[in-house]
């Protein structure tokens, strides 16, 4: 009964980590209508600069955090204006290709500064137990509330504010968000700054766990498109909720059916399986559409 | 009556094609102007044309200010409404988001509020359908969003492609009387591109015909409805 | 007259060479190899998922750059020409084609990975080339009989893990064992000598075997798992990343084994210092070469000389990294082996000399561990001694394993 | 990958087959006299011809190799308009299946060819009838798993009798048959890829052009105007898929015999991107693009890696997004561009 919890637990505590993934997936989304192949690279990224102001110029854990969601964003947005821009009017498998001509770039400059050799990254929480329980450790509770504060962040913003409204039309019908005087190409660089942002967050919470390397996030972020989808992609709480599901089925798919050879695999089937009967996710809105 | 928009040898097109060859118009202060001709006379273009929305050369001035060249949100901040052709709606987004985004320029959020109240009082069905999925409006009600969303700009120039297409014609009456109220009130200034001759000229102070990306005829609603010829030839009734 | 005069000058230049012969005797060259230079071919993944491993290649180049400024190989320069392989074996076998077709390589030195060399393994022996030193411990590499061009330098992981079988039988033969292992070829090797050294009846002593992929982003659920299995000895067969998730999780969901960490992982620096090197006390590997980051080796010659050569030939590489111990050393078996060849600098001397190599002391493997080969020894590096963490040191212990 | 609306084109499609019958000719003989014209292109291989020669053949037979592949993720991708990021798994089967035909039953190498194909075929329709009800990002994760399944149930241990599990298989290059003296091994699979290229190439122009061919680009296009047309789109498009994936098997199956080694490393999911890569800079919708693609992606990393060893995949990347941005339609529509 004890490991069965443990298997819980670590399941969610892995959870966490995808789901703050796939948030940063699901905002990609909304605010581009692109699933980002790069996001993972440019996260990890991102989580090697937050590692070099701590380590290397010895600033707090927080001021480096906030730092380098800034520092993610201006790179976001600059990606976007220099590498997608021109691409804009272009097809969307010539996007694709240029996501991953960034992701193999990411990937190789990050090893050629920051070198393969794993590193620690630190992290804000104590690391005593929280209240003297054996299957959660402050950090895995951190992670959770932080991607439930960016969820309800994110959410806020969406629905409540004029620039989060105005992002999300700009995504779904450019020409339309254009002729009531939304700066189209200003939003998507936007959105790409706030999805790096919210990368270079997910990426300093997994650091901790999973420990900080140039391949960090090329498992994970499979983990995150998986929850993404199973929760609907263009539902922030859902990819959340997706995230925790896939955590705690892959963990007791692994340690009690199938065994670890296949968890993956059989892990993918059965997500696959429940986007065959819910075809836009658990949680995803059917667009429905009258002509 | 003052000018609202004058346009001087207008060219336009997509790609290498050439749709508009050199249109001259203008549109009064106030007035119901209409462009009318058959399918591919560039009806639709001379609108895209005029928010920027295709490529294009010659002169388009708005209350004396050049916009030809400009980019369609900086038109749309100068105060020039479109409702698109097909409508343009948000489908994934609600009613109210949709009629919100129209004000999106607009910092004055009194005003705002107070406009969406007017406007729902125009529409009342759109407001008993605000929270809903605006893809799940009726055709009807999808073409009174796309107009409420304009208004809210609070435009000085409304441009409205074919209101009427696709829509059952006690709807149209419905619309085109709510247009006509819109225009008496508050002195919104259009420009109205009509499949449907007859009902674009009872609203119109003022036409234009279109034949292949020229000009063949203007003059006032009437004189045009009446001339007997050119609407044997160009009109078709 | 005329004649005479050509056959005089003749005889002369017959004489004359016949006098040079001694000396000239043993200048034969196989294509690649001249009077300046020897050109030799590697490949490694400088790209693509295994890049980590690629700072090998870097190494080697840096160690052949200070060979050449120190005046070469018996007077010739060496020049190394590296290809990337992407650790994908269809490319390694255009690359390795391309060094031994294109580049006309001497020899092959050191590429990359077991699927990798699997695939050229074949090849690069009907072409008889030699296939020196190459960087994997899978143990098909020593099998002269069959592949005779092909030769291994690392300890075998399956040596490697027959020695900590035979440690668990002396010292704890109730012990109840679990083992995580990557599941690849690395994993299974290490695994399978392991298995092998328990013997029949050890083998029971095994209560649980999990494996990861190396696309799993934690391996905590398998560490929880093997927990409940009530195991009380963990071999950990484990790449560097997921060897210090494990040391890890197991102190946080405090299970505490005996441990034992395969070679791979056994880094100071690079795993037991982000684990935690409190977490780390107890654990038991088996070591061959020193670590860099491990501080009893700070005032050790063999560092020092390793110490200064990164800072003066490989400045941007990592001091932390023991791939650049590995690069170093096996550049510097190479060497050893072609001094040995003299003049000789056919593929068969080269071949031959790199099997003839007699308790050769390399700077920066432990102390007491030689590097040795014959014609039917294709093993050049058998031995490694065990060694306990104890908070700031690996601790050599007990005798030194193989011979 | 965008939204579902289904107004966003998924590439831009070439309208017309690029190549005329004389280009395609002439192209064609020059392929067959390549490892004669090599010599004499280049003079400084003459008299050794048989060992540098025999390199650039070799890679020149993976270049034909990768072109079949890709050509068959171009009739799903490019034809039908469904992304597929798991082609590579079907070239693993592909390659499987020759290898283990060779090794375990020693099949002739040139009959594995068609096995391969007709497995992958059924394979890829049976993948396809559940998986293509998915569409745009869906099905780039579906495919996506199966790009990532495959190497793994391949070392899965209860198979391991089988596939060799992480080990792999290593089989016998074939020599030239019935004792041909003036080919060496290298030239003769050449021809024989190049020969199956030929069959497939012709097989799949004449299936675009053909009635299939047009229901697929109507379901690409048109999907709801095809429905109501009677075309059942559910089963062309598994069909589809079904050939694409027996393309991307022939070439898998040539490829182990070229390489004469299958190992789940061979095959992982970078394969599957390197295609689509070849695919999108090769030219969408375009039967000549599968070549320029193959090109793309057998020489580019090469370059990359004699530019900089210290990132070559930086250099890589580099060159990825130049090519989009320069050749937009990929390579074949570069073509078509200048010529008019």
């Amino acid at each position: 009964m004890e490991a069965f919890l443990h298997q819980i637990f670590s399941g969610l505590a892995a959870g966490g980590i995808y789901a703050s993934v796939a948030l940063a997936l699901v905002m990609i989304y909304t605010a581009t209508h692109h699933i980002n192949f790069a996001q993972g690279e440019m996260a990890m990224f991102a989580t090697y600069i937050g590692w070099a102001l701590i380590e290397q110029v010895g600033l707090p854990y927080w001021v480096a955090f906030f730092l380098t969601i800034a520092i993610a964003f201006v790179a976001g947005f600059t990606i976007e204006r220099i590498v997608l821009r021109p691409l804009a009017d272009k097809p969307v498998l010539s996007i694709i290709i240029a996501f991953i001509g960034l992701l193999v770039i990411f990937n190789a400059l990050a090893g050629f500064f920051f070198s393969y050799t794993i590193k620690a990254f630190p992290s804000p929480f104590p690391t005593s137990p929280p209240f003297g329980n054996k299957f959660l450790s402050w950090h895995d509770l951190g992670t959770v509330g932080i991607t439930v504060m960016v969820l309800l962040l994110l959410f806020g913003f969406f629905r409540f504010t004029p620039l989060g409204l105005a992002m999300r039309a700009a995504a779904f019908n450019p020409e339309s968000a254009r002729l009531v005087g939304i700066r189209v190409g200003l939003m998507l660089a936007l959105g790409w700054g706030l999805a790096a942002s919210i990368g270079g967050i997910a990426g300093m919470l997994v650091a901790h766990v999973v420990y900080l390397d140039p391949n960090m996030m090329s498992g994970i972020l499979l983990y995150g498109f998986a929850s993404a989808l199973l929760g609907g992609i263009d539902n922030p709480g859902g990819a959340v909720v997706g995230g925790f599901i896939v955590g705690v089925a892959e963990n007791l798919l692994g340690a009690y059916v199938i065994g670890t050879e296949l968890k993956l695999s059989v892990a993918l089937v059965l997500i696959i399986g429940v986007l065959l009967v819910r075809p836009a996710g658990l949680f995803g809105r059917r667009l429905v559409t009258r002509v | 009556m003052a000018k609202l928009l004058e346009v001087k040898g207008l060219r336009a097109g997509y790609g290498p094609t050439e749709v508009l060859h050199g249109l001259d118009f203008e549109i009064e202060e106030g007035g119901i102007t209409t462009i009318l001709g058959a399918n591919g006379a560039g009806k639709t273009t001379t609108l895209r044309a005029i928010c920027g929305m295709v490529r294009v050369s010659g002169q388009v001035s708005l209350g004396g200010q050049a916009i030809a060249g400009k980019a369609t949100e900086d038109i749309v901040r100068l105060g020039v409404a479109h409702v698109p052709d097909g409508r343009g709606t948000f489908v994934q987004l609600t009613t109210e988001e949709n009629i919100r985004l129209g004000a999106y320029v607009r910092s004055d959020k009194a005003a705002v509020a107070a406009d969406m109240e007017r406007i729902y009082g125009y529409f009342p069905r759109l407001k008993e359908r605000r929270e809903q999925q605006a893809g799940t409006l009726s055709g009807g009600e999808q073409q009174m969003l796309a107009i409420s969303r304009a208004l809210m700009l609070s435009p000085r120039l409304l441009l409205l492609d074919e209101p009427s297409f696709g829509l059952a014609p006690l709807i149209v009456q419905e619309i085109y009387r709510i247009l006509r109220e819109i225009n008496r009130k508050e002195r919104v200034s259009m420009l109205l591109v009509e499949q449907n001759a007859a009902l674009a000229l009872d609203v119109a102070d003022h036409a234009y015909l279109l034949e292949t990306g020229n000009v063949v005829v203007s003059g006032t609603s009437d004189v045009i409805k009446n001339d007997e010829t050119v609407r044997r030839s160009y009109l078709g009734y | 007259m005329l004649i005479s005069r050509r056959v005089m000058i003749a005889s002369v230049a017959t004489a004359a060479a016949a006098h040079a012969l001694p000396a000239m005797a043993q200048k034969k060259y196989d294509t690649g190899a001249s009077d300046k230079e020897i050109v030799f071919g590697h490949t490694g993944p400088y790209s693509g998922p295994a890049s980590a491993y690629g700072t090998i290649g870097k190494a080697i180049q840096a160690y052949v750059a200070k060979v050449n400024d120190d005046g070469g190989v018996n007077g010739r320069k060496l020049k190394m020409i590296t290809y990337d392989d992407g650790y994908s074996p269809p490319k390694m076998v255009e690359m390795v084609r391309r060094l031994v077709e294109q580049d006309e390589v001497l020899f092959l030195f050191n590429t990359l990975g077991t699927p990798t060399n699997t695939a050229i393994h074949k090849y690069v022996n009907a072409k008889k080339v030699p296939h020196l030193f190459v960087a994997t411990g899978a143990t098909k590499w020593g099998d002269p009989k069959n592949f005779p061009w092909t030769m291994g330098w690392q300890p075998n992981y399956q040596t490697e893990g027959k020695i900590y079988a035979q440690y668990i039988l002396d010292n704890k033969p109730d012990a109840k064992i679990g083992i995580l292992y990557q599941n690849d070829d690395y994993g299974k090797d290490y695994l399978h000598g392991f298995e092998e050294g328990l013997g029949e009846k050890g083998r029971k002593l095994i209560v649980s075997k999990l494996s990861y992929e190396v696309t799993d982003p934690t391996i905590d659920s398998q560490i929880v798992s093997l927990k409940g299995s009530g195991a009380d000895t963990f071999f950990n067969i484990t790449t560097p990343k997921f060897a210090a998730q494990a040391i890890r999780k197991s102190a946080d969901i405090e299970w505490k084994p005996l441990h034992f960490l395969n070679n791979v992982s056994a880094s100071v620096g690079s795993v037991l210092t982000p684990a935690g090197l409190d977490k780390s006390v107890g654990i038991i590997t088996a070591l061959y070469a020193k670590d860099p980051t491990d501080p009893q080796w700070a005032n050790d010659k063999g560092y020092q000389d390793w110490l200064a050569w990164m800072n003066k030939y490989y400045p941007e590489g990592d001091k932390k990294d023991t791939f650049n111990v590995f690069g170093y050393n096996v550049a510097y078996t190479l060497v050893a082996a072609l001094k040995q060849a003299g003049d000789n600098l056919t593929r068969e001397n080269v071949m031959k000399q790199a099997a003839s190599l007699k308790n050769l002391e390399v700077p920066m493997l432990l102390p007491g561990i030689k590097v040795s080969t014959s014609a039917t020894d294709f093993y050049p590096i058998e031995q490694e001694q065990l060694a306990k963490f104890n908070g700031k040191v690996f601790e050599l212990f007990g005798k030194v394993y193989g011979n | 990958m965008t939204s579902n609306q289904a107004a966003a084109p998924l590439a831009t499609p070439l309208a017309k087959p690029a190549t005329s019958w004389v280009t395609t000719g002439i192209f064609i003989a020059v392929l067959f006299a390549l490892p004669y014209l090599l010599p004499v292109v280049l003079p400084e291989l003459e008299g050794i011809i048989t060992l540098k020669a025999n390199f650039m053949i070799f890679q020149f037979t993976l270049v034909i190799i990768y072109a079949i592949a890709i050509l068959g993720l171009n009739i799903v991708t490019g034809y039908s308009g469904q992304i597929s990021l798991g082609h590579g798994a079907f070239y693993a089967i592909g390659a499987y299946t020759a290898a283990v035909l060779m090794d375990k039953l020693d099949v002739p190498y040139w009959a594995t060819v068609p096995v391969s194909g007709a497995l992958c075929m059924v394979v890829g329709f049976l993948f396809g009838l559940p998986a293509l009800r998915l569409t745009g990002h869906y099905l780039a994760l579906a495919t996506f798993a199966l790009a990532l399944a495959v190497p793994q149930l391949l070392k899965y241990k209860h198979i391991e009798w089988l596939t060799g599990g992480v080990q792999g298989i290593v089989i016998l290059k074939p020599d030239a048959p019935f004792g041909i003296k003036f080919m060496n091994a290298d030239q003769w699979l050449y021809y024989f890829c190049l020969f199956v290229a030929c069959i497939m190439f012709w097989l799949a122009m004449n299936l675009i052009r053909g009635r299939f061919g047009r229901a697929m680009i109507a379901i690409r296009d048109h999907p709801i105007a095809a429905e109501a047309m009677g075309v059942n789109n559910a089963m062309v498009k598994s069909m589809a898929f079904g050939i694409s994936a027996a393309y991307t098997g022939v070439a898998g199956a040539l490829g182990a015999i070229a390489i004469a080694f299958v190992a789940p490393d061979s095959f992982t999911v970078f394969l599957s991107i390197s295609f689509l890569v070849g695919l999108v800079i090769g030219g969408l919708a375009s039967i000549s693009g599968a070549i320029f693609g193959a090109i793309f992606i057998q020489f580019v990393p090469n370059i990359a890696d004699s530019i900089s060893k210290a990132a070559p995949w930086a250099i890589y990347g580099m060159f990825l997004i130049a090519a989009v941005y320069v050749m937009p339609t990929g390579a074949a529509g570069l073509v078509r561009r200048l010529r008019g």
